[in-house]
């Protein structure tokens, strides 16, 4: 039993709610409740199961003789003044509204002859679900005060003494994909050189042009003249292509005098030694 | 299989457990930090048992928790500890504390038997908090009209509250007692009266691994 | 301030060191959870010297780095500890299996043989990758100007594969034929213009599932 049980609500109340940081240990007896401390002390309930169990605990019932009259006649007071001020009722306490007003019916009506007089107590099934609400509240109640973590306990965060590399997990590869891949790269480059071909031709040839242009029979130009940084590596490879194919077709000559010293470019093919 | 001495160990299985950023079951060190070692159950358990024990009488305990063995505070510091973190703890609202209750003390449920029991609508919010928090998840559905997903809590729900197994969860006796009652209540059809026990078992039953 | 005698005051220690997400200095230990304590410098001087000495054996040690003191696994168990954390590499691209492929079935090759053939640059990283699998390795230098180094496949790359011998390959003409069949696919161009050959596309991988 936990202590809000232990302790009679008239005691030892449980504060319902606060207003204006005042706690409001009861419903006032005269039913004038200011409208928004009406609205606080709804919402303080999680449902009509709530507000009965305050109702009967309120007055020391016992839940399994649930007064029926008594509580009823309370249950709708308190239904009736949220419908006076207008606010908006939880479909669920009407419903209960009805379940009550069921249960005083049937219980003012003559007993039919039974051989279980319990179980045809038309209020069973509501001490039941009562009984069991309780304990769900109790249980939540128990949940709350259960040490925590960020609460009651700190986990640890620890470190690794040095730097650790996580473990990679390599992804997997079939062996079709390695076929397709080379299939791909294949077909790709079939293609390629197709297209290329025609389209590097026909740079390389101006840039061929350009480059005799450039350089003259009578003196050496330096190869890196013939390169500008300017057009990039693309423009650079072109040249370069340009140079050998000019080399191979005999047009310039390249000359240089020793390892790594610079090339020179001259017009004219090899020279009749 | 490598060989490991007594004393390697149990180190490892400290630095491992100090490492990790969740609990780790047995299994869960014989995956990892132990697979290249020769371990027997018996070595490992004492040794678990040994650190346990060394721990005791320190700030920080080595306690079992429902997915494993984790580091933790000791509880009657946290109050002096709570001041290294800015924001307090998070409070749950009564709505949230009942469903969560009633998912730890009745699953698999659905959401229309909590609300039966509690006798109010359970906002979608509350499930999708508690779903986000990884306390609790679907692990079916009921096969009524509508096919309801079925809740149940799952170990980290434990964890968080520090607990091994659902049967540690406070006033489990007084939830045995209704449940009894129920099932010898032939008349009133009640929220539970339609549980069936061929549901899927939830991860977070007891276990004893 | 209150008093907090010897034993309790190391417990503290302990568990902030413990729980604290960043090292902390003796300053900062004085600021947040013993601010409420007359502790003397002293005192927790030799608290904390007593608690390094006590985990002098332990899988956990306590430290002082720049900022403070913490506790951190023992130096000689990270590589054991590496296994916790685990990443999975991202799928391979195709530009890495087109590399993979050229290198199984045209070994030994040179990069530029292989970016003739796929008509883009090959990244190192490619290479590297390729090489730290252990699937490929250089073989030789060809005897042409840079040197360019050989690649093959390795015994790994087979072993992988299940393959004994590279003859088991799938024919490699076969697909030579089927390669040129399909090389008035007008889609081809497209593929030229693919110049991101470093990222992982898992999308447009062939799949024969």
């Amino acid at each position: 039993m936990s202590e809000f049980q232990d302790a009679g609500p008239v005691q030892q109340p449980l504060p319902l709610a606060f207003i204006h940081g005042q706690a409001l240990i009861e419903k006032p007896q005269d039913l004038y409740i200011p409208p928004e401390a009406l609205e606080v002390i709804l919402e303080s309930f999680e449902g009509p199961l709530d507000l009965l169990l305050y109702l009967i605990k309120k007055q020391k019932f016992d839940i399994t003789t649930l007064p029926v009259a008594q509580i009823t006649a309370q249950y709708m007071e308190y239904v009736e003044a949220m419908t006076a001020l207008k606010l908006e009722l939880a479909a669920e306490y009407l419903v209960m509204a009805a379940v009550l007003a069921e249960i005083k019916s049937r219980l003012l009506l003559p007993k039919p002859p039974s051989d279980n007089a319990e179980e045809d107590d038309p209020r069973a099934e509501l001490i039941r679900r009562l009984k069991e609400y309780e304990v769900v509240k109790d249980a939540a109640r128990e949940i709350d005060a259960q040490p925590r973590i960020g609460r009651d306990i700190y986990a640890v965060r620890g470190e690794v003494g040095q730097p650790v590399q996580p473990v990679k997990i390599d992804p997997d590869v079939a062996l079709d994909d390695i076929v397709h891949a080379f299939r791909n790269a294949m077909k790709r480059a079939a293609a390629f050189e197709h297209h290329t071909i025609e389209k590097e031709v026909l740079s390389t040839r101006e840039r061929m042009s350009r480059i005799m242009e450039q350089v003259s029979d009578e003196h050496y130009t330096p190869l890196d003249a013939l390169f500008t940084f300017d057009e990039g590596r693309a423009g650079c490879v072109v040249s370069f292509l340009a140079i050998l194919e000019l080399v191979k077709e005999q047009m310039i000559l390249c000359t240089q005098a020793g390892p790594y010293a610079r090339i020179y470019v001259k017009l004219g093919g090899y020279e009749e030694d | 299989m490598k060989r490991i001495n007594r004393a390697q160990l149990k180190q490892l299985v400290e630095a491992t457990l100090f490492v990790a950023d969740k609990p780790m079951s047995k299994s869960r060190l014989r995956e990892t930090t132990l697979a290249a070692f020769a371990v027997s159950d018996k070595q490992l358990s004492s040794v678990i048992e040994e650190l346990i024990l060394d721990y005791q009488p320190r700030g920080i305990q080595l306690v079992e928790v429902a997915s494993g063995y984790r580091f933790q505070s000791l509880d009657s510091l946290a109050p002096l500890l709570s001041v290294l973190w800015q924001e307090s703890a998070p409070k749950y609202s009564r709505a949230m504390l009942e469903t969560l209750a009633l998912i730890a003390y009745r699953q698999p449920i659905t959401r229309g038997e909590i609300e039966q029991v509690r006798g109010v609508a359970v906002s979608s919010n509350i499930i999708k908090t508690l779903t986000e928090r990884e306390w609790i998840k679907t692990v079916g559905h009921k096969e009524v009209p509508g096919r309801p997903a079925l809740y149940a809590t799952t170990k980290a729900f434990l964890d968080y509250f520090s607990l091994k197994s659902l049967a540690e969860l406070p006033s489990a006796e007084q939830f045995d007692v209704l449940a009894n009652q129920d099932s010898d209540d032939t008349e009133v059809p009640s929220a539970m009266s339609d549980r069936t026990n061929d549901k899927p078992e939830p991860e977070s039953l007891p276990t004893n691994e």
